[in-house]
């Protein structure tokens, strides 16, 4: 029962990253695609805990806390970039 | 599932291998370059992966004495872990080089760099 | 002796992130997690905490407990109005970017304040400029100072002005 | 089945749900910093819900899944807020009808 | 939970593939070095799907996050000679 | 338009091999002998929970030492190209868009933050996901948050230094301790094994990790110092 429920939330949460993946193939500015990078890297976190359910390991955690990080510096990076602050 | 990982690994070096081959800015072959080393890192992993088995890590879900029946081959991990870190310090010196190249030909197109040429 | 007590808030500040990074409490973990936050918080001693700048009053504290259910019910609730506005075919937008006035002084407080009207849906803080804030509004209801001021950053700032002034 | 389980299944459904909203907002609206609205906050709520959900499902991981959470939560909105503010000094074109008193003030004192 | 796997792995590739082709072909330079660090990043998921998070985590914080950041620091210093 | 035939009349080539290694490919229904003895006897023999772990500080150390060493030249080799152009103007003088002030509280609250992340993920080695790499970049990347938010920031190239070769002859010095106390260089049982899954446990794999934890962030933030020192073209 609990099984099907995070079935279908991988199922909708695969929906978006597919969504986010179209704004990042397409995007017209380069703005467009971080924000769409920024949304899927989020999105993965969920994954990583999604898998981490699915095999019951709680040490799979631990990658989910550098995602989170490296997302927000990445995101900053080119941002800092765009506006020539680098 | 390991199966269609190692196909992504492999059409990731080919994508890669088409970059480095037909850009001529240097930065663009050096983007392409990390692409097929990501792809090469899938491969490697994969050739380690066994089915229905976990992480090579012991803890409450795997107890030690039934670990060589459950965790994967951890060899071509540690490997990898190696291969990684030693790309990441192949593309800083690659970087610093196409920084010097700029400084002094004002261009990152490779075919401006002739002095190599025969 | 200012130092010092900002040394010590980021040494008990990374302490407790330590301890709920190991989420345990035992001897070894402690002992190590003690010599690492004093090192750190030697290393960075310009660095801020979280309680930093905060006033440590009983009012505080009890302010700082109500913000946190007022926050995630202004989270949820604006959540829910932009996932009508996604959902409406037409997609009923009014963007502005509007500009409003805070009268926090500390540099936490103004984190906390901009950070909490970004993470509210339909809101987005695009530049800090010393008292003026500018936000990008998606379904703008008003675009003068006071009004904008009224409606994105009164809430929040009654709060934040006991925590942190 | 405990209860546990089904708050926790239910969160998680109601989490992946906002993600997917988020993932339509970025996809329909019209402009950069609407879509940064709806991809990166959304997408925020969504995340804190799974993990709650993932929370309720395995209460051991609660103390990590509430750093993870933290972590979120004062990351995100700074790295959006620097996106849009580098978005906003290089330009970047904003739907029709936009009020933008930022762009005003600059123009005045640059 | 095995076919949710698949279907996990079947979308990491596809989503690597079109960042990859993005990083090799597209017009943009800072994009082909976020396509590339996309690549990475995801691959690392790849690794956490294929039991390995040490490597996921190291490329997580290697792969994707320090080489990107060197990508950009260099293009920041060669601004105006990207195009070529 | 020939090199591009030519580059893909060569893909192709690749490709064929690929598919070929792709449809033969059997994986081990079972562990091989190598990955067998490591699964069996890591727990007993070097009491870390992290099987990679136990392979790369100990069963591989020495392929470890040789790794940092390459980071170490690599580094050497960045500065070194990096500084040997004449010096036109100082990093100084570089125009620079300032950061916010939101970006800047914000990156003094997180840093300290992000270094306690890093020191969590090598001290932890032998029991998560992790180790003296990974940490090493962690620390690097909280270095570079704050050069994000100054660019003109100098960070004391003696202390990363100092850092770096401190722990690189420590690393050493506690290989060959082990030659004198235990088995061999690089063993890890010249400090008592305890028991699995606590942290101090593992010998000295922990101490190991550490080191290498901060030679690795060092090399790292050195490269990220020098190329960030180089003036705008």
């Amino acid at each position: 029962m609990v099984d099907i429920l995070i079935y279908i939330a991988a199922a909708v949460t695969g929906i978006a990253f597919l969504f986010a993946l179209y704004r990042f193939l397409k995007g017209p500015t380069a703005a467009d695609r971080v924000v769409a990078f920024d949304t899927m890297t989020l999105v993965t976190v969920v994954f990583i805990v999604i898998i981490a359910l699915a095999e019951g390991r709680g040490i799979y955690l631990d990658v989910a806390v550098i995602y989170a990080l490296l997302s927000f510096l990445g995101v900053i990076a080119v941002a800092r970039y765009l506006e020539r602050g680098l | 599932m390991a199966l269609i990982a190692m196909a992504a690994g492999f059409i990731l070096i080919l994508i890669g291998f088409y970059g480095a081959l037909t850009n001529r800015n240097i930065l663009r072959m050096i983007v392409a370059f990390t692409v097929a080393d990501t792809g090469v890192n899938i491969v490697m992993v994969t050739v380690g992966y066994l089915r229905d088995r976990t992480a090579p890590i012991l803890d409450n879900a795997v107890p030690a004495a039934d670990a060589a029946a459950r965790i994967i081959d951890p060899v071509p991990q540690a490997l990898v872990l190696t291969a990684i870190v030693i790309g990441m310090g192949v593309t800083a010196l690659m970087l610093a080089f196409a920084y010097r190249f700029y400084e002094k030909k004002r261009t990152l197109d490779i075919t401006k760099c002739t002095e190599l040429k025969w | 002796m200012k130092k010092a007590s900002a040394i010590a808030i980021l040494f008990l500040t990374l302490l407790i992130f330590w301890l709920l990074l190991n989420g345990s409490l035992a001897a070894d973990i402690v002992i190590v997690g003690v010599v690492t936050a004093l090192v750190i918080a030697i290393l960075f001693r310009d660095g801020l905490a979280v309680f930093s700048e905060f006033r440590a009053t009983p009012r505080a504290f009890l302010t700082a407990f109500l913000y946190l259910p007022y926050f995630l019910g202004e989270l949820i609730k604006s959540n829910l109005h932009i996932a009508r506005v996604v959902l409406t075919p037409s997609l009923p937008l009014n963007p502005a970017i509007v500009k409003v006035r805070t009268r926090l002084k500390s540099r936490m407080g103004r984190l906390i304040l901009a950070n909490s009207i970004t993470l509210t849906p339909g809101t987005l803080t695009v530049e800090l400029d010393g008292e003026w804030l500018y936000i990008h509004w998606v379904t703008a209801e008003a675009t003068d100072i006071d009004a904008a001021t009224a409606q994105i950053v009164a809430g929040f700032e009654k709060y934040l002005e006991v925590m942190y002034g | 089945m405990t209860i546990g389980g089904i708050i926790g299944g239910i969160l998680m459904l109601s989490g992946a749900a906002f993600l997917f909203l988020a993932g339509l907002g970025l996809v329909r609206m019209p402009d950069l910093f609407n879509r940064l609205q709806a991809g990166t906050k959304a997408t925020t709520l969504g995340t804190l819900l799974t993990l709650a959900g993932a929370a309720c499902l395995r209460p051991d991981w609660a103390v990590k899944l509430l750093l993870i959470g933290l972590f979120i939560l004062f990351t995100n909105p700074i790295s959006s807020q620097v996106l849009a503010r580098a978005a906003h000094r290089t330009g970047t074109p904003q739907a029709a009808g936009t009020v933008d008193r930022l762009a005003e003030d600059r123009e005045k004192r640059p | 939970m095995s076919a949710l796997f698949i279907a996990l792995t079947i979308l990491l590739t596809v989503a690597m593939i079109g960042a990859a082709l993005v990083a090799v072909l597209g017009k943009s330079m800072p994009i082909a070095i976020l396509s590339a660090g996309l690549v990475s990043l995801l691959a690392s998921v790849l690794f956490l799907l294929l039991a390995a998070p040490d490597v996921a985590m190291t490329e997580a914080a290697i792969g994707s996050g320090l080489t990107t950041f060197l990508f950009f620091f260099i293009l920041g210093r060669v601004r105006g000679g990207e195009h070529d | 338009m020939i090199r591009k035939f030519a580059a893909l009349l060569l893909l192709a080539g690749i490709a064929a091999i690929f598919m070929g290694l792709l449809f033969t490919y059997e994986p081990d229904p079972e562990l091989n002998t190598t990955a067998r003895y490591y699964a069996e006897r890591t727990a007993a023999d070097i009491g870390a929970a992290n099987i990679v772990t136990a392979i790369v500080v100990t069963y591989r150390g020495l392929d470890t030492l040789g790794e940092v060493t390459v980071l170490f030249l690599s580094a050497a080799i960045v500065g070194l190209v990096l500084a040997s152009g004449r010096r036109k103007k100082t990093a100084k003088e570089r125009t620079v868009t300032p950061a916010g002030e939101l970006l800047a509280t914000g990156s003094t609250l997180l840093a300290p933050l992000i270094m306690l992340l890093g020191v969590y993920v090598f001290v932890n080695g032998h029991l998560t996901p992790g180790g003296g790499f990974q940490g090493g970049a962690i620390i690097a990347s909280g270095m570079l948050l704050l050069l994000l938010t100054d660019p003109l920031k100098h960070f004391s190239h003696t202390l990363i230094a100092t850092v770096e070769s401190l722990s690189g002859i420590l690393y050493v010095a506690i290989g060959l301790l082990g030659i004198f106390l235990a088995g061999g260089f690089l063993d890890n049982r010249i400090l008592p094994i305890g028991t699995l899954g606590t942290l101090f446990s593992a010998g000295a794999i922990p101490l190991i990790y550490s080191l290498i934890g901060l030679k690795v962030g060092a090399e790292f933030s050195s490269i990220l110092a020098h190329l960030s020192e180089t003036e705008e073209l």
